[in-house]
């Protein structure tokens, strides 16, 4: 119970840290003005009460302590702050007379302040909030608070401990090879999950906040002698502007950044893995983590990095070249497929060869729809199928897929509504749409499918084409962060082209990508493969002569 | 905005296409699927273009062997035959008879009859050239008599007989007997000075069972056990069975029809096209069978694996001759005699016999063309390749200057190996 | 006939409201008037071609003055 | 500024060859063969001198010129309204130009393809294209031509070698039979379409360094002329040069001989695909080049208020100029040389004599600065 309220308390925040901001609720308005700069803990802990509310999770202690009983009240949210700590660490050494009186000072109200700070508590994490205000946010963020009477300033301790997730694997990116660490949705988590993979010091986890009622932690992460300050600038620029009342998830920043709001592509890929992370902000891009979310953004983004998994940079080279020509292929497929048959079957039959045409003209006799029709209503039906796989549980899931996969198909097939073929195009759309590595490439791949066998059927492979050419004519236009979509097929080096379609070996991989426009492009020196030894690789293991070397002791040539 | 602008224009685009509809949509299983088309010209008719389409049935062929059903051949086709003052025409008055849509994409023979061949078969390739849907690489086959009459002869093989057709086509490229040409093909070397094309020949023989009258016997008795066996009604049986077995015919692909221009002047027999495809060097797995020098009574044969022909054209003043060379190698395929093959002088002597016997077959084929006039094997463009100016002057009589050609032949054979067999053994005799 | 006459004025008019809108509103007005004086150029020929009317033809002016 | 997109010189050079390139294909060889028979690729390659002479002169005006197109720096050197007329006369030809690159293309794809379709289907449609690729700007075309050039050129190259075996190269010879007349005769047709590097008048202030555009324009002109070339050897060596001028389109026939094996077979529907693709490139950059010059002619402060005005031209012109086929490749025989030697060549003549005669007489200075 609680913990679903610290949970939900954790995501809503009151925002007063804008004071010029419009107040968009009327609740807000109706208050009256407060005496915030009180400093009698009376009047503060009922203001405080008052900001909050009736609400369950908000814990406050009153006490007084010192020979002087000096009033003091810790305020803290139960569930976001560790309880045990702050009466171990906080509470205790404060009610503690052997502790307080063994001072030479007394405890009374005027030095109070540092007398705790400095001395009483035994506490690593103590800042100070000036004023209520700021206090309140920090108890709202799981700090606690500790209020004297008659000090303006506030005592704030870190102690931010809600439930988390502990890092899983994660589940919409797996890998065969490769941590099997995923991001969680809790922030620190995942700067020390960034901080473990990259110790260097330039590593920068730069806070924003957005998000008016959310006040979401937004880290841009990057590292300072890579990256390019003008495209930094520009993130920063963008998500400073955001001016919302909540930023529940990164598609949320997503939305608000990305170049071209309109457009069918996504231009911001997103990354629940740690590896691939580290691996772009390495590279030179900005990692745009968002708290509270898996979900990582990364900047500038490119077309062709949809074909690409993090993978590729494990497994040998010759597999990374292969997959990633076969995920070229497997694009094609999905998006051109449907339509290129349509258009091949009504219009371009002198395409097929003989044998192929006769047994799809047999297939099709008696089919009542043409091809068009059939197409559109297999694809449609063949989404249905995959939505309502998704949203069920697991178990229910498969069972969609097999009374909708096995038993309408056949069906239909049987009872001459579906030709065969048509069932074996749509199959196979569907299964290349599913070896696109990110999910929200092929969602648009498939929203396109549809309007390119629309083309097709009335206009054939011309009408395919115009589609396509539509489709260039929008992709060549899309910019992600000043970066053009298409590079580095359009943009870039003939380096780049080569690292995106292969993936070299990486000692060969000697720079950044140029189009990104970095401060330092050189990631390693010219050739470090040099694990070749001079001379014969016998050498290793025996003499020149041949002979094994057994007279001399073991371990030196061992390596 | 320029996303706005883009989705508005977009609608456009899509309301001036959606009103006037799919003018080129056709379904696939609305489509008459042509295989084949024969064409036949009847003199004297004021239609006289008769043309005859070969169209495929899927459902029969997707049914498998419950296609059949109709005299006897199980061939999921049918033959539909239309007249008309050109080819199209006939066409047209086809689809008046026809349930779907006329489709000559997947058309791979056109049938030229012998008398369109005797009028000019110029009116078939225009229609080749011209309309959008016939492919330029078709086959183009002669036949003897009426092209439509080979169209109903069963197939043997394949399951239908176009496809039998289109077999023994890709089969007569590998055999020496004939030399299947494209339209294409055909029509480049129409257009070419000084060379005239040709056309295989196609035609329904009766098979050598009902040809050799030894076996005629053996056939009949055999058909009238079967006879017999099947039907009680012997005396009935027996006659439509007779004349069951003159009707049969088989599909042979071999030799040539020579023309002249677009117009067919003569036929040259399987050994003549032989002689002419070696002015070509287009002489693959030939058998050449002569006398044992040795043993003269009987054969040696030798199988061709390589042949290379050369042809220069020698200019002697206003004189023009051609040398042929021709340079073939092959392998000992047979020997019905003892004579031993591993002396090189016997292999020497079985060369030049060879060689006089190419060259024998080469002057006969010669001697055909010239007596019909027709430059097949491209003398003419050889030389005006060689001496444009002079073949300027002599390109418009060239037929009748070809007529008394001196041409020099020279054959050099090289028998290479002689087989898995080096030596008949003497136990054999 | 008449329905394509009608498309394609929907579509010449739809044109001319799209790129108006914008010119209009930044206030370029010489674009503005280059863009309609163009735009009822081009609409009348289009208009006047598809009903049929026998336009001058520049070809045949090129075939006439040159040699 | 008109544009504010810079393209690289090889984005250029890439445009350049595409506008060359694309419609040339589907005419070219029937015509020059019919001329100059088997001696047809010589015409060809001949053909590109003219082209490379309004390059250099482009170029050299462009260099006077720093960073002003054509239609600017005609104005500079004739003065305003002499100027003003002088790119209205360009705007003419190349929206003509244009309007004869989707009459030519549509024709084709009506003639070998879907012949029930209405021809106004695919103008229409292709104008919108490109229209809607203008109003993108420069770079975006530039683009996507990186990409659709490779189509084009991949699926040409791919077609000339699997047609090799129906080859007959002796149908290439003799060489020069007939002299040189009928060889120069028939480069005037293709010389049409090599002087369409005109539009290097427009782009060269838009690439990125300038001074190297005449090397990526002299490479574009050249490999063009080759690829061309072969296409023409191609057809002649599997058709022969009598054969070749009868056909239409003689590229389209060629695609149809390839068969290797019965499975690669029959793809000039892809063929056709991949040309709509470069002749929609070849339409928009006219189309682009027409709109930038009309717009700086009138001193607009953006061209895309005129771009689709003239589309809507353009598709009237299609079905202006041309009552039928015989009369667009006629035309590209007899009249067409005639009337882009004036525009390829005698205008721009006109304005590098003028330039010399008012720096060298007059003592004018015309290195304008840098805008």
């Amino acid at each position: 119970m609680t913990n679903a309220f610290s949970l939900l308390r954790k995501i809503i925040r009151p925002r007063s840290t804008r004071p010029a901001a419009p107040q968009t609720d009327n609740e807000a308005a109706a208050k009256k003005p407060e005496n915030v700069d009180s400093t009698i803990l009376k009047e503060r802990l009922a203001l405080i009460k008052n900001r909050l509310g009736e609400s369950n999770d908000v814990v406050i202690r009153e006490f007084s302590t010192g020979s002087t009983e000096v009033k003091m009240a810790v305020l803290f949210i139960d569930g976001l702050a560790n309880k045990q700590l702050i009466n171990d660490a906080i509470i205790k050494p404060l009610l503690s007379t052997t502790i307080v009186n063994h001072y030479p000072e007394k405890l009374t109200a005027k030095n109070a302040f540092d007398l705790v700070k400095n001395n009483i508590v035994f506490y690593s994490e103590i800042s100070t909030a000036p004023d209520l205000t700021q206090a309140l946010k920090m108890v709202l963020s799981g700090d606690t608070d500790l209020f004297i009477d008659g000090e303006q300033k506030v005592l704030v301790f870190g102690t931010r401990a809600w439930e988390k997730r502990t890092p899983a694997e994660p589940e919409t990116e797996a890998a065969v090879r490769g941590s099997r660490e995923g991001f969680t949705e809790t922030m620190r988590i995942n700067t020390s999950l960034l901080r473990r993979r990259i110790k260097h010091e330039n590593l920068r986890f730069e806070t924003m906040k957005a998000g008016r009622r959310t006040v979401t932690d937004v880290n841009l992460v990057y590292i300072s002698d890579i990256v390019n300050q003008r495209t930094l600038e520009e993130v920063r620029r963008r998500i400073a502007a955001i001016d919302t009342d909540a930023i529940l998830e990164s598609g949320y920043i997503e939305e608000y950044i990305e170049d071209y709001p309109f457009s069918i592509f996504p231009q911001i890929e997103h990354t629940e893995r740690v590896d691939k992370a580290a691996a772009a902000v390495i590279e030179g891009r900005i990692l745009i983590m968002t708290d509270n979310t898996p979900f990582m953004l990364i900047v500038p983004t490119t077309f062709f990095q949809y074909i690409s998994a993090a993978e590729d940079y494990y497994e040998r080279p010759y597999i990374a070249l292969f997959l990633r020509f076969l995920r070229l292929f497997v694009l094609n497929i999905a998006l051109f497929l449907p339509a290129a048959y349509v258009a091949v079957v009504t219009f371009h039959q002198e395409m097929l060869p003989t044998p192929l045409l006769l047994s799809i003209a047999a297939t099709r006799e008696g089919i009542p729809f043409p091809v068009v029709a059939e197409a559109l209503v297999m694809e449609g039906t063949f989404e249905v199928l995959r939505e309502a796989g998704v949203r069920l549980p697991k178990t229910v899931g498969q069972a969609v897929s097999i009374v909708g996969g096995l038993v309408i198909g056949d069906a239909a097939i049987r009872a001459g509504l579906v030709s065969p073929a048509m069932v074996i195009i749509v199959a196979t759309t569907a299964i290349s749409t599913f070896a696109i590595p990110a999910y929200n490439a092929a969602v648009s791949i498939r929203l396109l499918r549809f309007p390119l066998i629309f083309l097709a059927g009335i206009m054939g492979l011309y009408g395919l084409i115009c589609g396509l050419i539509l489709i260039l004519i929008h992709l060549a236009g899309l910019q992600s962060f000043g970066v053009p979509y298409l590079s580095p097929l359009v943009h870039g080096t003939f380096s780049d082209v080569v690292k995106t379609f292969t993936r070299p070996p990486w000692w060969l991989f000697v720079r950044r990508p140029h189009m990104l426009g970095l401060q330092q492009s050189r990631r390693q020196a010219t050739n470090t493969f040099s694990r070749k030894p001079e001379g014969s690789t016998r050498e290793l293991t025996h003499d020149a002569t041949g002979e094994k070397r057994q007279n001399q002791p073991g371990g030196e040539n061992d390596s | 905005m320029t996303a706005r602008r883009i989705c508005a224009v977009i609608l456009i685009i899509f309301l001036l296409l959606l009103i006037p509809g799919c003018w080129d949509q056709r379904e696939i299983e609305q489509l008459a699927i042509v295989r084949a088309i024969a064409v036949d010209y009847l003199p004297g008719r004021k239609a006289p273009y008769l043309v005859t389409m070969v169209v495929l049935r899927p459902a029969d062929l997707a049914g498998g062997e419950s296609g059949g059903g109709s005299g006897g051949g199980s061939q999921p086709l049918q033959l539909f035959s239309g007249v008309g003052a050109s080819i199209d025409l006939a066409i047209t008055q086809i689809t008046t008879a026809l349930s779907r849509r006329v489709y000559l994409s997947h058309a791979e023979l056109v049938l030229v009859g012998e008398e369109l061949a005797r009028t000019g078969i110029t009116p078939v390739l225009d229609f080749i050239i011209r309309y959008p849907e016939i492919r330029n690489s078709v086959y183009l086959m002669f036949v003897p008599g009426r092209a439509q009459q080979v169209l109903p002869v069963p197939e043997r093989l394949e399951e239908a007989v176009v496809s039998e057709m289109l077999g023994l086509l890709k089969n007569a490229e590998q055999i020496p007997f004939s030399d299947p040409q494209r339209a294409f093909e055909f029509m480049r070397v129409l257009l070419r000075y000084g060379q005239e094309p040709f056309l295989a020949i196609m035609q329904a023989t009766p098979p050598l069972e009902a040809t050799l009258p030894e076996l005629q016997q053996v056939k009949e008795s055999a058909g009238g056990r079967q006879n017999g066996g099947q039907g009680e009604g012997g005396g009935q049986g027996t006659s439509p069975g007779g004349g069951q077995q003159e009707e049969e015919k088989v599909l042979t692909v071999a030799g040539t029809a020579a023309f002249k221009n677009d117009k067919l002047v003569g036929i040259m027999d399987a050994r003549e096209t032989r002689g002419y495809l070696w002015f070509t060097g287009n002489v693959r797995n030939a058998v050449i069978a002569v006398h044992d020098p040795g043993q003269p009574e009987a054969v040696i044969s030798m199988l061709v694996t390589r042949a290379q022909t050369k042809i220069t054209p020698v200019v002697k003043g206003d004189k023009v001759s051609f040398r042929v060379e021709v340079d073939t190698e092959g392998d000992i395929s047979s020997q019905n005699t003892t004579t031993n093959l591993n002396t090189p002088e016997i292999l020497r002597k079985l060369n030049s016999a060879i060689a006089g016997a190419v060259k024998v077959e080469m002057e006969q084929a010669l001697q055909k063309m010239q007596s019909l006039e027709t430059d097949l094997v491209g003398f003419g463009a050889i030389l005006g390749r060689k001496e444009p100016k002079l073949f300027g002057k002599l390109h418009k009589k060239w037929p009748r200057f070809f007529r008394t050609l001196e041409v020099d032949i020279t054959v050099k054979a090289n028998i290479r190996r002689t087989g898995q067999q080096g030596n008949v053994p003497a136990g054999y005799h | 006939m008449i329905i394509l006459l009608a498309l394609l004025l929907a579509a010449l008019f739809l044109i001319a409201i799209v790129e108006t809108a914008p010119l209009v509103r930044q206030k370029h007005w010489p674009e503005l008037a280059a863009f309609l004086f163009l735009w009822g150029l081009s609409s009348f020929l289009a208009v006047a071609q598809f009903v049929g009317v026998n336009l001058p033809n520049s070809m045949r002016f090129f075939e006439k003055i040159l040699p | 500024m008109l544009e504010k997109g810079k393209i690289s010189p090889r984005q250029s050079g890439e445009l350049l060859f595409i506008t060359v390139f694309a419609t040339s294909i589907l005419i070219v060889p029937a015509v020059t063969t019919s001329i100059a028979a088997q001696d047809a690729w010589l015409a060809i390659l001949l053909s590109t001198l003219p082209g490379f002479f309004l390059l250099g002169v482009l170029s050299w005006l462009g260099g006077k010129h720093p960073g002003q197109t054509l239609f600017q720096y005609a104005e500079t050197i004739l003065g305003k309204w002499p100027g003003k007329l002088f790119g209205l006369l360009y705007v003419w030809i190349m929206l003509q130009t244009a309007a004869t690159t989707t009459r030519q293309f549509s024709d084709y794809l009506s003639t070998a393809f879907m012949p029930l379709t209405p021809l106004s289907v695919f103008t229409l449609s292709l104008i919108f294209l490109s229209v809607v690729a203008v109003i993108s700007g420069l770079e975006v075309i530039a683009r996507m031509n990186e990409f659709i050039i490779l189509l084009v050129v991949a699926f040409l190259m791919l077609v000339m070698v699997l047609a090799l075996p129906n080859w007959e190269p002796a149908n290439l010879l003799p060489v020069l039979a007939h002299g040189l007349v009928p060889v120069l005769r028939a480069s005037a047709t293709p010389a049409v379409f090599m002087g369409e590097v005109l539009v290097a008048a427009v782009l060269l202030p838009y690439t990125t360094r300038p001074q190297r555009t005449f090397a990526a324009g002299a490479a574009a002109l050249l490999s063009a002329a080759f690829l061309l070339a072969a296409g023409v050897v191609a057809a002649i060596a599997i058709f022969g040069p009598a054969l070749v001028s009868v056909f239409r389109f003689p590229l389209h026939m060629f695609v149809r001989t390839i068969n290797i094996g019965d499975i690669l077979t029959r793809f000039e529907v892809i063929v056709m695909v991949t040309w709509v693709a470069g002749v929609f490139i070849k339409l928009s950059v006219f189309l682009y080049c027409a709109s930038l010059g009309l717009a700086q002619v009138l001193g607009l402060r953006q061209y895309r208020p005129v771009v689709f005005p003239l589309g809507i031209l353009v598709a009237v012109f299609c079905f202006l100029f041309f009552e039928n086929i015989v009369e667009i490749t006629e035309g590209i025989k007899s009249v067409a040389p005639k009337v882009y030697a004036i525009y390829y060549l005698v205008l721009p003549l006109l304005l590098v004599i003028i330039t010399v005669v008012r720096e060298k007489i007059f003592g004018h200075k015309f290195q304008a600065k840098r805008q």
